[in-house]
């Protein structure tokens, strides 16, 4: 089973030069670390930064600089600021490669569900509803089942959705897996845990074709 | 003509019970708290706040909540404010939660003269109910509309006596775009200077879009989420 | 008769302290030499300019600093430069409280045409569509009537139109008009010009009560 | 992922005949000169060019004007370039003359993802022909759609690798707006620096809209109305 960190570092692996990329709260926000430094990428945080650097040294915190997630962040050199309105036009215009985020549960026609439990939980959509709509390119990173170990991988979302038939990939705790539209493809699998595992694990139709290689990191 | 104000309380004059309200800010970064503190010492109550967050518990935006100052929040996230999340699902609390780049775009269009705009965001989802729906590129998008504020209050670095205000790292945030859609503006700044001294070619925010502008007292400018790494 | 920089001189007595005011090119431009200088106003120009200063002085014209009609101007301090989206978004916004334009034709419901003469001419409207669809207090400043002789102040317009029952008020080379709806009510006459003379000149329905004072600059 | 030209013969690299371009620049001001002569170098023609004016007869577009490149303009101003509307009253060159601030509008939305919005601009001209008509605060309105082109093409004073762009005075104009619609943006700036020597507070375009950028050989910066005061 892959840790946290160990999501976000397969994830890592999907960035590609020249890329701009959007990182959720959580899990997402750690692939920064794990992007390969001879590719030049950048962050784009949707609160207003483009070329978000490491976290601040301690006692070089700046209010006044943070992330969408609201922690205290630096700004590399060459780094933009802009307001909320260009941010998401950079968004809604399609101008970022890579949108990375966290989830409720997804289904297999690419439905995401990640901001509210009827009654129960009220995050806000936040930025999510912008990025779902308007990304080519959506990775999901989340563990596999839900603190309950029920399965967050289905053939419907039951939570009110965040967004319809958007998402590509899913990296969970378990495994990689590639959006069909009928159907989760099976394409890596967490070292230690095996084919059947994941299928147990995971409520949507999972499509199994020859040897599901480890993923390596 | 003037424009500067001696202090919150002054500036924040004609804010009336039930009129609705824009106030700048991202999480805790760059919101108006002189202005803020100065409505919760008031009795105006019955308001609509429309702003990407609600502070914390005890700052911010979370203030008015807590003195049931606030009828209605318009917002994109309630996140980690417990008292926030609590009132609304217990219906004390009005809250419309939209996509915060609609929020920020329906700020600008309100403050630019758009009545209403396409966008994709929210298709499918609650926040397209009751909204039209039409394809463009062979994509379905939304019709949303413009918001005003009977005041929007925002946050700046620096201001100057035209109204002209600079905005420091990502303080920026919603500040600009409310600004624009305030019927009446007021900014509360770090650093009143002369005119003269921002450089036009960039300030931020054009004076024409501020009626108000004063020097807070103090800014706490309280962080949320302290992140560090290791020096090595 | 009023000259072109009487004409703009009476318009400045309608400027009020406060005021944002846009001046199209001609004529408007002239406004601004004569506005009292007690008051604090400040002009916008829809390039991209707010608090624009007189012109330079020779030598030292910036060709990155210009007005609306591609004359080298001034910022004065207190500036602000703004993209043409953003200057814009003021004039939709409805954030400047005064627009002065000229005009080929000015009917009496408010209509007014500027921008074309099909088949002979094109200038193209440039931010006047924008500026007439928007502004509440839209003054035209005009001769009475054009170079043949004939009125400009018409009970219905003939030339493609810029904008529909949008001026409120007209100052020509012989008078002060109000813009009624159904005709204009005459204000003022320029010294000299007698309500007859106005008469004549004036093609739509003109309004004429008690005495009409002359013109004082 | 290498964003800098050495010229602009080189940035304009697949640009093709029957493209669509966006031109940054307000009649001669902040216009990509050094662009423009090299696409007049060129045979590509049947260009559908999108920009305030068309400059005057023998600088900026109105070169590609006379080497009969355009086949049609979009535009707000024709003025006093005697070719440009000969060629229109001619019917040589197709024209569409849209409201200035519409122009403008279209193109951020172009950029900004938002396919249409509604705007009073041209309602009851010809403008709004064949365009959607609905009230708004019971005011009518016409719906304008986005723009977007195949390349961009803006002049900035300072840029980076980034594509970082900054601009000087009203030489800002149309640029940052038209820097964010095309699916390939060009910039051509008068001074390429190291990033780090732009304030990132101060950035008027930021590098994601900006795909290649280089330094202008040139920049002749005519003036179109030159008008001074006595020194007195």
């Amino acid at each position: 089973m892959l840790n946290r960190d160990q999501i976000a570092q397969r994830i890592a692996q999907e960035v590609q030069d020249g890329w701009y990329v959007n990182l959720g709260i959580g899990i997402p926000t750690l692939v920064a670390n794990y992007v390969r430094d001879d590719i030049s990428v950048e962050f784009q945080s949707e609160n207003g930064i483009l070329g978000m650097g490491p976290f601040p040294f301690d006692g070089e915190e700046d209010a006044d600089l943070i992330n969408a997630g609201k922690q205290t962040i630096t700004a590399l050199p060459g780094a933009a600021i802009f307001d909320s309105a260009t941010s998401f036009a950079m968004i809604r215009g399609r101008h970022i490669q890579l949108t990375v985020l966290g989830a409720m549960e997804v289904a297999q026609n690419g439905d995401i569900a990640n901001w509210k439990i009827p009654g129960k939980l009220v995050k806000g959509m936040g930025g999510a509803m912008d990025l779902v709509a308007s990304a080519d390119n959506i990775i999901v990173a989340m563990n596999h089942t839900n603190r309950k170990g029920d399965s967050k991988i289905l053939e419907q979302c039951t939570l009110p959705l965040t967004g319809v038939g958007c998402v590509k990939k899913v990296v969970t705790n378990m495994a990689v897996l590639e959006v069909l539209g009928d159907g989760f493809r099976l394409l890596e699998r967490a070292p230690g845990v095996s084919v059947e595992d994941i299928q147990k694990a995971t409520a949507g139709r999972l499509v199994v074709k020859g040897d599901i290689p480890e993923i390596i990191l | 003509m003037n424009k500067i104000y001696a202090n919150a309380r002054e500036a924040i004059a004609g804010i009336e019970s039930g009129m609705t309200l824009m106030l700048g800010g991202f999480g805790l970064c760059g919101i108006p708290e002189n202005s803020i503190a100065a409505l919760a010492d008031t009795d105006i109550n019955n308001l609509t706040c429309i702003s990407n967050n609600a502070g914390v518990d005890d700052f911010g935006l979370g203030l008015l909540l807590q003195s049931r100052q606030i009828r209605k929040m318009i917002a994109s996230y309630v996140g980690e404010n417990a008292e926030f999340e609590r009132q609304m699902l217990s219906g004390e609390l009005e809250v419309d939660l939209i996509p915060q780049g609609s929020l920020a775009e329906r700020c600008r269009a309100g403050g630019a003269g758009i009545p209403a705009f396409f966008t994709p965001a929210g298709f499918g989802t609650e926040v397209a109910e009751g909204k039209e729906v039409r394809e463009f590129n062979g994509k379905p998008h939304i019709l949303e509309s413009a918001l005003t504020a009977d005041f929007a209050i925002v946050k700046a670095w620096k201001g100057d006596k035209h109204g002209n205000l600079i905005y420091k790292g990502t303080a920026r945030n919603f500040n600009p775009v409310m600004a624009m859609a305030g019927k009446i503006t007021i900014a509360e700044v770090e650093e009143l200077v002369e005119p003269g001294e921002l450089d036009p070619n960039f300030v931020h925010t054009p004076g024409v879009f501020v009626q108000r502008i004063f020097q807070g007292a103090k800014f706490e400018k309280r962080i949320e989420q302290r992140t560090v790494r290791e020096r090595t």
